[in-house]
């Protein structure tokens, strides 16, 4: 892999940036791999990747229908914290987190992992306990979180204005290691990682049937022919559960659009990530200088990535709230992602009825943050036909035994 | 230098001069200018910088495609960052300035990356700053972000007003140029509900600049005519200075109509969000010009041809003496034709392609003008304005051939539809070669919810180059736009325009063809985003070549004109540098809004106070008066507790709670839900409902009864009191009254539907008043409630009898383990009963409590709180409700989920009291006790955690509830709390801290 | 009709003074149940989405299966006790709701201030005169019908009257009317 | 923004004055079924993309639960019908066959009925 630098930039200007190869190869698909990953966003990526860092296993293609983080990857609020409630959401969310701080190295591409701090408010008395309890079991669980109060909120982002007529800030849940990333950046380094293992990520390739015999998978056909493989991964957000279908199984996941918009860029004012579950908005301004907003999600099924209003008028509102000096600032793109959502709102990572073949979806709103933790996880359970750690919590079973790993009593909507 | 012409300008009033301010400058305007045309009037041609390398910026278009020309407006509560100045009117007394420099327009420190851009390509930035790690987030970032962004954002709360307003109309006209008011005109005539829409402050579009005469007429009056006309309507509405900024699924079109931005008033209503639902849309949005890529074609001074004309004609000032014109389409000839009609010198028109035949070239000819083919612009001399331009020929690698001197070049690459709305909500666009453009595919329309087509694209945003054409396609479209909403009828008069022969446009947007690579670099594709043709050529290289990709990592048409001016260009640079045709690059996809809205605008009346609805009591008022401390509840604001002097809230809280104990006090409860379920299935429906069996409970008794899902997870809980064999009312908590109702009418119309129940939420018809504590009957009783006695209103019981002068139900039912009756009465009466019950017991001593105090007493008597002890996770076992769970029922919501074979869904947690050993310690809510002797992860277990926690006035101590493992088999022993600041061992006791026999209640 | 500042000043808000209001369930595709409840009240069985008036009374079209009579407050414990006894041999549920709600009346440019709230279509065509549309006005729910093409009632919640009270003045009175409806 | 014609008040409702439900037409399993048929009537839900039967109830209108039978790419709606029907009714399969030939659904309501 040609590597980044600082030194090379220097030595490519020189000469008209004519050495800069492709940040990836686009080979044509082998008739056969030994894994094959469905779905080149982030999560997909990120299994490979660790199938080749943590595994030795380099025989890998990874299938995308359309163009490599096209998905939820690239339509997100690029948000990342581990400041969870339960334990199984924290192992696996901080996991990632670590990942994120090393990622920039690890993939030797700047992915802009910022740890600016995540502000969580607290807009009344039920959402002072919630957050309360929150930073209870972060403190066991050695998240740096802490409970503060609408002065130390004051000084860490100024312009929230604090004592609001309708709801005022009763307090906050500060998390200093949460932050953001470059979500295109995460993306294409790990992209340009697993070529540069010899993995093949292959665009415009839409899988089309899971071939199986005694119902162990032995490829899939794609639009650009059979690939057979040993163990087949789907990644694939909201449609993996369509990709079950093919496969025979289903999964319980339904796909419902989440709101996101972006400002035009101003001049930095606001250093920190602020979430507002009361009112549903929350909001982090890029290095761009663009207000970045997530809404909430419409309450009914839908794969259409259109934008709709009815929850960007609820976030905006909320926000003009929060800040009131952004009130003259403009949108300038609206967009809606396509999110899978769980019935406890927690993803699966889980073996399936067919051997040798597994999912990894159901992230719902909270996909971005997890994507290294969540390659990690389910690299594992490829590999070892059985989850590790971290995925085990996150299997099909425990819908049927009233498992559940439920985030949404931590707060009124989850990101 | 550019000038305001002694003559000439339709749109402006010579006779009103404005002043206003550009960076501290005074300026003259007249009234009908943008700011951007009264720039130019004062040879203001630096306008801002751009974004990435600061490199200066002048005006590049004349509407809200405009990249460079971005502005700060405005002072204090009314500053405006990131003002298009050619979409800014200007008005007297305007304050602007120029953004994204320091320390002045003029010198820009930042320019400094424009020294050093061969240094920073496109995507520069993922390839360093990633050593040493911390240095990223402490310089590297801070650094970055300090020079990106463009405006300051305000530093005031803003001093505006907005508002929406929700139109039905049958038909929606996007676009008042000559195609929209014919197509307007046309549905008027047929009876149409018509709204016709128009961004700019002016009717008629571009056709009275581009167009002498329209139908045999001077194109003026034509436009004056049709208005006149349409205004005479009452079934039709006319809105210009507004844009339609998005279309929604179902057709919702969504329009910001700048009411009085254009002449900013106290008190004046700033901007009106129109959410509109057509029958039907007709999009007649025209086309926007595209530039041509030579080199430093960003130099202040160059400028799209159509602009160029329309600073002469539309508001008489001139883009400079000398103008180079450099097109590769006929319709850059018009501008030479303006400019020298205008008196200007146009010194050379030099086109790209090979020699071509077209009227307007013969009218060009026939003024005297240079036309050279087959030539071009090799680059243009000047930093801060344009000196001079180079002429190469087209075909070659851009060796000069001669210099000409000139103050202003005007490009003209061809014209692209603005076909945004049409993509907004599914419409797909086909790629036409001949037009060098993508325009609507009228096969694949956007569809409304029966599966037709919900829009028609009339005129230039069809692809039609001439006027002609244009009105043919508008008229066409308003018929089968009339047709689809029934009101089809005579096929509407065609307008006939004079003839125009257009010969092809090329599909060369690159001078010349074979540039070097060297000089690529130099070429400006997106203006504000400082995106090159090396940067698109470094993007293909490095694989970055699908259009969404490319996009995304040199931010081309990101900017916030969204690529209006920059997309089609650089498509097609990057689909020749794959040998693809433009289309297979694939167009990224358009997103609302069209142009960037005012965040106030979308908020509208939802602000300050406005915010959210709050729900207040019939008391609400005395509340008020008597220094309630709110605290919110749902959608309602309750008294936390009552300030009374100058005591805090602890002491008020604590003063409160002893009132209850030590006398009696007073509540009011009436946000709590109060549902009426009646009907002769109504006691089978309740236990279906409640985990209890209602149907059991005898009239005239309460029982307190629990809610759960189908999971068997704790839902809600409250007191029902059954009112007659076939009626019951059931309580339910405040925040959760409307869920509750709306889960038994989902059961009630889903589920069951012959059952015979009706149910009714009465939470509103209802004030409900607590009085409790040992003098509460003594104090009922003086105001004549009869019988209240033990024996004939006991615990659990209610009756309907006389209290001081309302008829009142009583319920004799407790949360504070007091001696405790509700009083409900009709909310009308609230207020006095309340005043009644108040004046009654003030010889008691009695206190009015909040909603703190209510849970102070609550815990000490171990009662759970929704929401507090409960989750949405938690049983009712787990918090030692069993009692509550009837075991002889069938069936009931939720059993079926707790019997799960493989169930894990009831975990060994346990409600207990904790009672810390050091009496006065705090237990804050969320502490926890960990063990790691049984830990899954690489941190400890948790194996207790505190639910509520309070300081008990009447036991004088901290109290806790808390969910504890195998609590019940634990009493007595002490744990060990670990908190950031320490640790605090608390002893495992029963919940109930306070009368633990239960004496008081039934006193 | 507007002023300088372009905003209407010919338009009126009043919050009424409480009336009687009775909730009636039955089912009222049984013309036995209709009859009774017609012969009780005096008002003529409003067809689905109408309101009916008839001296004094009125009879509005709540849902299929529910009914809201508006009558004289001092009538509705014997129309509550009426209503009950002649409906006692079906299913049926008869409560005085007279504080659930409050009731206002606006004069003016009606069909513009309800637009300003209302996603529902509030056109001559699409809410025709004494129509009954329940639906929401600003962020509440809301019903609302048209007595003349110029004054229109408004029912809200008792618990957020101040907060419509708000709302409808900001509506009324805001400068630069859109003059949309009402022009 | 969606638009849904109430059956019952035969009024076209907006999005904002309504709720969405869910998945229509699923079968309440209760103590009597077993674990497996429990956990699907719990959480086994279609996810098309495309005709997708679902509940609605015009809650700031009549407040009563509806059906109605939408794609949930194009958003076409191709009925909505009152909520007291056990299955799709015919006629609604028809209307839907009629507009997109082959599209699942009528499988797919096949597939639930033989459970």
């Amino acid at each position: 892999m040609q590597r980044y630098s600082s030194i090379r930039l220097l030595r490519e200007a020189l000469r008209g940036h004519s050495g800069w190869e492709q940040a990836w190869n686009t080979p044509d698909p082998r008739p056969q791999y030994d894994y094959i990953i469905i779905g080149a966003g982030g999560h997909g990526l990120a299994t490979a990747y660790y199938l080749g860092k943590n595994h030795a296993i380099s025989n890998v293609a990874i299938l995308e229908k359309g163009w490599l983080g096209g998905g939820n990857t690239g339509r997100n609020t690029t948000i990342i914290r581990s400041n969870y409630l339960h334990d199984e959401s924290v192992a696996i969310y901080e996991k990632s987190r670590q990942l994120y701080e090393s990622m920039s190295e690890d993939l030797n591409m700047n992915v802009m992992f910022s740890p600016r701090g995540v502000l969580t408010l607290a807009q009344n008395h039920h959402e002072v306990h919630c957050l309360m309890r929150i930073a209870g079991s972060n403190f066991r669980q050695g998240i740096d979180t802490e409970f503060i109060t609408p002065s130390r909120i004051s000084e860490i982002c100024p312009s929230i204005c604090i004592d609001g007529p309708r709801y005022p800030v009763r307090g906050a849940l500060w998390h200093p290691q949460g932050g953001t990333a470059r979500h295109d950046a995460v993306a294409w380094g790990y992209a340009r990682a697993c070529s540069a293992m010899g993995m093949h990520v292959i665009e415009d390739c839409e899988v089309t049937g899971i071939l199986q015999s005694e119902s162990r998978v032995t490829g899939v056909t794609t639009t650009r022919g059979a690939i057979h493989c040993n163990k087949l991964g789907i990644v694939a957000a909201g449609y993996t559960g369509k990709l079950a279908e093919m496969a025979g199984f289903e999964l319980p996941i339904e796909s419902v659009s989440l709101q996101a918009l972006v400002s035009e860029p101003v001049k930095p004012f606001l250093d920190v990530v602020v979430m507002a579950n009361t009112v549903h908005g929350y909001v982090s301004q890029s290095d761009k200088g663009e207000l970045v907003i997530g809404g909430g999600t419409d309450g009914y099924n839908n794969f259409s990535q259109r934008g709709s209003f009815t929850h960007i008028e609820e976030s905006i509102s909320a926000l003009v709230e929060m800040f009131p000096m952004i009130s003259r600032l403009r949108i300038l793109r609206q967009w809606g992602g396509i999110v899978d959502m769980t019935a406890d709102r927690s993803p699966i990572i889980s073996k399936t009825p067919v051997k040798n073949l597994y999912v990894d979806c159901g992230w719902g709103t909270g996909g971005f943050k997890a994507i290294p933790g969540s390659g990690w996880a389910m690299a594992e359970l490829m590999v070892n036909d059985a989850p590790g750690l971290l995925a085990a919590p996150f299997d099909l079973q425990r819908f049927s035994q009233g498992r559940f790993v439920d985030e949404r009593v931590a707060a009124g909507v989850a990101h | 230098m550019s000038t305001r012409l002694v003559k000439g300008g339709r749109l402006i009033n010579r006779r009103r001069r404005l002043g206003f301010q550009f960076n501290g400058h005074s300026f003259l305007g007249y009234e009908g200018d943008s700011l951007a045309s009264a720039l130019l009037a004062n040879d203001q041609i630096l306008v801002g910088r751009s974004f990435k390398f600061h490199r200066p910026r002048g005006l590049v278009a004349s509407g809200p495609e405009e990249s460079n020309g971005l502005v700060t407006v405005g002072e204090g509560g009314l500053v405006e960052p990131n003002c298009v100045a050619t979409m800014k009117e200007l008005h007297d007394g305007m304050k602007a300035s120029s953004q994204n420099h320091f320390p002045s327009l003029e010198f820009d420190i930042g320019a400094v990356a424009g020294l050093a851009a061969r240094l920073l390509p496109a995507g520069f930035y993922y390839k360093t700053f990633m050593q040493p790690r911390s240095l990223w987030k402490r310089l590297y970032e801070p650094a970055l972000r300090h020079a990106a962004g463009l405006g300051k954002a305000p530093r005031h709360r803003d001093s505006s007003d907005y508002e929406h307003f929700h139109a039905h109309v049958d038909l929606l006209v996007v676009g008042g140029g000559a195609a929209g008011l014919l197509a307007a005109q046309a549905a008027a005539e047929r009876g149409a509900q018509v709204l016709i829409v128009e961004q700019m402050p002016f009717w008629g579009g571009r056709s009275a600049v581009d167009h002498a005469m329209i139908d045999g007429i001077d194109s003026n009056n034509w436009i004056a005519q049709y208005v006149k006309s349409l205004e005479a309507y009452n079934s039709v509405h006319m809105l210009n200075r507004t844009t339609l900024f998005g279309v929604y699924d179902h057709g919702l079109a969504l329009a910001v109509e700048r009411v009085s931005d254009h002449r900013p008033e106290k008190g004046a209503l700033r901007q009106r969000i129109w959410r509109i639902r057509p029958r039907q849309i007709i999009l007649a949005t025209g086309a926007i010009e595209r530039p041509i890529c030579f080199q430093q074609n960003d130099t202040p001074g160059v400028m799209l041809a159509s602009a160029a004309r329309d600073y002469v004609k539309n508001y008489g000032v001139s883009p400079g003496d000398r103008t180079v014109i450099a097109v590769n389409n006929d319709d850059g000839y018009r501008t030479a034709l303006a400019l020298s009609e205008a008196g200007l010198e146009v010194p050379a028109v030099l086109d790209s392609r090979p020699r071509v035949e077209s009227e307007l070239l013969e009218d060009v000819h026939s003024k005297g003008i240079h036309v050279e083919f087959g030539r071009a612009v090799a680059a243009v001399q000047g930093g801060k304005r344009v000196t001079h331009a180079q002429v190469c020929t087209q075909m070659g690698e851009g060796s000069v051939l001669r210099e000409i001197a000139c103050d202003s070049v005007s490009m003209s690459g061809g014209w692209s539809p603005v076909v945004h709305l049409w993509s907004h909500c599914g419409g797909k666009l086909v790629w036409d070669p001949t037009l060098v453009a993508f325009r609507p595919d009228l096969d694949f329309p956007p569809i409304n919810s029966a599966g037709h087509a919900m829009a028609y694209t009339a005129g230039a945003v069809s692809g039609c180059p001439t006027l002609q054409q244009a009105l043919e396609d508008a008229a066409m479209a308003t018929e089968m736009a009339l047709e689809s909403i029934g009101l089809g009828g005579r096929s509407i008069k065609r307008i006939t325009c004079q003839a125009e022969s257009f010969s092809e446009p090329s599909s060369d947007c690159l001078s010349p063809s074979g540039i070097q690579a060297s000089a690529r670099d130099k070429i400006w594709v997106d203006f504000q985003n400082d995106v090159r043709v090396s940067d698109l050529d470094l993007a293909v290289q490095e694989n970055y070549a699908g259009s969404e990709h490319a996009k995304r990592y040199t931010t081309l048409g990101m900017a916030t004109d969204q690529g209006k001016l920059s997309n089609i260009n650089g498509l097609m640079i990057m689909a020749r540098n794959r040998g693809i045709e433009p289309h297979e690059a694939g167009v990224t996809t358009f997103r609302p809004p069209y142009t960037a809205v005012t965040f106030g605008a979308i908020a509208g009346d939802r602000r300050g106070p406005m915010f959210k609805p709050v729900r207040k009591t019939p008391i609400d008022q005395w509340h008020e008066d008597n220094g309630a401390f709110w605290d919110l509840v749902g959608d309602w604001r309750r008294p936390y507790c009552y300030l009374k002097g100058n005591e805090g809230m602890t002491r008020a809280v604590e003063r409160e709670t002893l009132g209850v104990r030590r006398s009696a006090g007073l509540l009011d409860a009436s946000t709590l839900g109060k549902m009426t379920v009646s009907g002769p299935d109504a006691g089978r429906f309740l236990d279906m409902i409640y985990t209890s069996q209602m149907s059991e409970l005898a009239v005239g008794r309460c029982r307190y009864g629990l809610i759960c899902d189908e999971n068997g997870f704790l839902m809600d809980d409250g007191v029902i009191a059954r009112i007659s064999e076939t009626s019951f009312v059931c309580h339910t908590t405040s925040s959760q009254a409307g869920l509750v109702h709306g889960w038994m009418e989902d059961w009630l119309q889903c589920e069951w539907p012959d059952w015979q129940v009706y149910t009714a939420d009465l939470t509103e018809q209802i004030a409900q008043i607590v009085i409790a504590g040992p003098k509460a009957r003594a104090i009922l009783e003086k105001l004549g409630a009869e019988s209240i006695s033990n024996e004939a209103l006991p615990h659990m019981a209610w009756s309907d009898q006389l209290v001081g002068s309302h008829k009142a139900r009583i319920y004799r039912i407790s949360y504070s383990g007091e001696l405790s009756y509700e009083i409900a009465v009709p909310a009308a009466e609230g207020m006095d009963m309340w005043m009644q019950l108040q004046d009654a017991g003030q010889e008691f001593g009695l206190e009015v409590y909040g909603t703190e105090a209510m849970h102070v007493l609550r815990a000490e008597k171990g009662y759970i709180l929704i929401g507090q002890e409960s989750d949405g996770t938690i049983t009712p076992q787990e918090l030692g409700l069993d009692w509550a769970i009837s075991r002889n029922k069938a069936d009931f919501l939720g059993k079926r989920g707790q019997r799960r074979q493989l169930s894990n869904n009831i975990s060994n947690l346990r409600l207990v009291g904790l009672e810390t050993v050091d009496a006065n310690a705090a237990l804050p809510v969320g502490a926890q006790v960990s063990s790691v002797t049984q830990s899954t992860y690489d941190f400890p277990h948790c194996t207790a955690r505190v639910t509520s926690s309070y300081h008990s006035p009447v036991l004088n101590r901290r109290i806790a509830l808390g969910l504890v493992e195998n609590g019940f088999r634990r009493m007595g022993e002490i744990i060990h709390f670990t908190m950031d600041d320490g640790e605090v061992a608390a002893r495992i006791v029963s919940p109930v801290f306070y009368d633990p026999e239960g004496r008081q209640i039934h006193d | 009709m507007t002023d300088r500042t372009g905003a209407r000043r010919d338009n009126h808000i009043r919050l009424l003074t409480p009336r009687g209001m009775l909730m009636i369930r039955a089912d009222l595709q049984d013309p036995k149940v209709a009859g009774t409840i017609v012969h009780t009240l005096a008002v003529a069985m409003p067809e689905a989405r109408r309101i009916d008036a008839n001296d004094g009374r009125e009879l509005a079209w709540m849902a299929p299966d529910e009914l809201l009579a508006f009558v004289p407050i001092e009538e509705v414990d014997e129309m509550v006790h009426q209503l009950q006894n002649t409906l006692a041999d079906t299913h049926h549920l008869v409560v005085d709701v007279s504080s659930m709600r409050k009731e206002f009346e606006i004069v003016g440019a009606v069909r513009d201030i309800l637009a300003k709230g209302t996603p529902s279509d509030v056109s001559p065509g699409g809410l025709k005169i004494r129509e009954f549309r329940r639906s929401r006005l600003g962020q509440l729910a809301a019903a609302f019908w048209l007595t003349e093409n110029e004054s229109a009632h408004i029912l809200c919640r008792r618990s957020e009257t101040d907060f419509m009270q708000r709302w409808l003045h900001a509506a009324a009175f805001t400068q630069n009317a859109p003059q949309f409806y009402h022009c | 923004m969606l638009r849904l014609k109430c059956p019952y008040c035969q009024l076209d409702a907006d999005e904002t004055e309504l709720s969405p439900g869910g998945e229509a037409h699923i079968r309440r399993r209760a103590v009597d079924s077993t674990d497996a048929e429990f956990t699907d009537y719990l959480f086994r839900r279609r996810n098309p993309q495309d005709v997708h039967v679902e509940r609605w109830r015009h809650s700031f209108g009549c407040g009563k639960w509806f059906i109605v039978a939408r794609c949930t790419l194009t958003q076409e709606v191709f009925a909505t019908y009152k909520a007291q029907c056990e299955h799709v009714p015919k006629s609604v399969l028809d209307a839907i066959d009629a507009r997109r030939s082959g599209s699942g659904l009528r499988k797919a309501v096949q597939g639930r009925k033989n459970q």
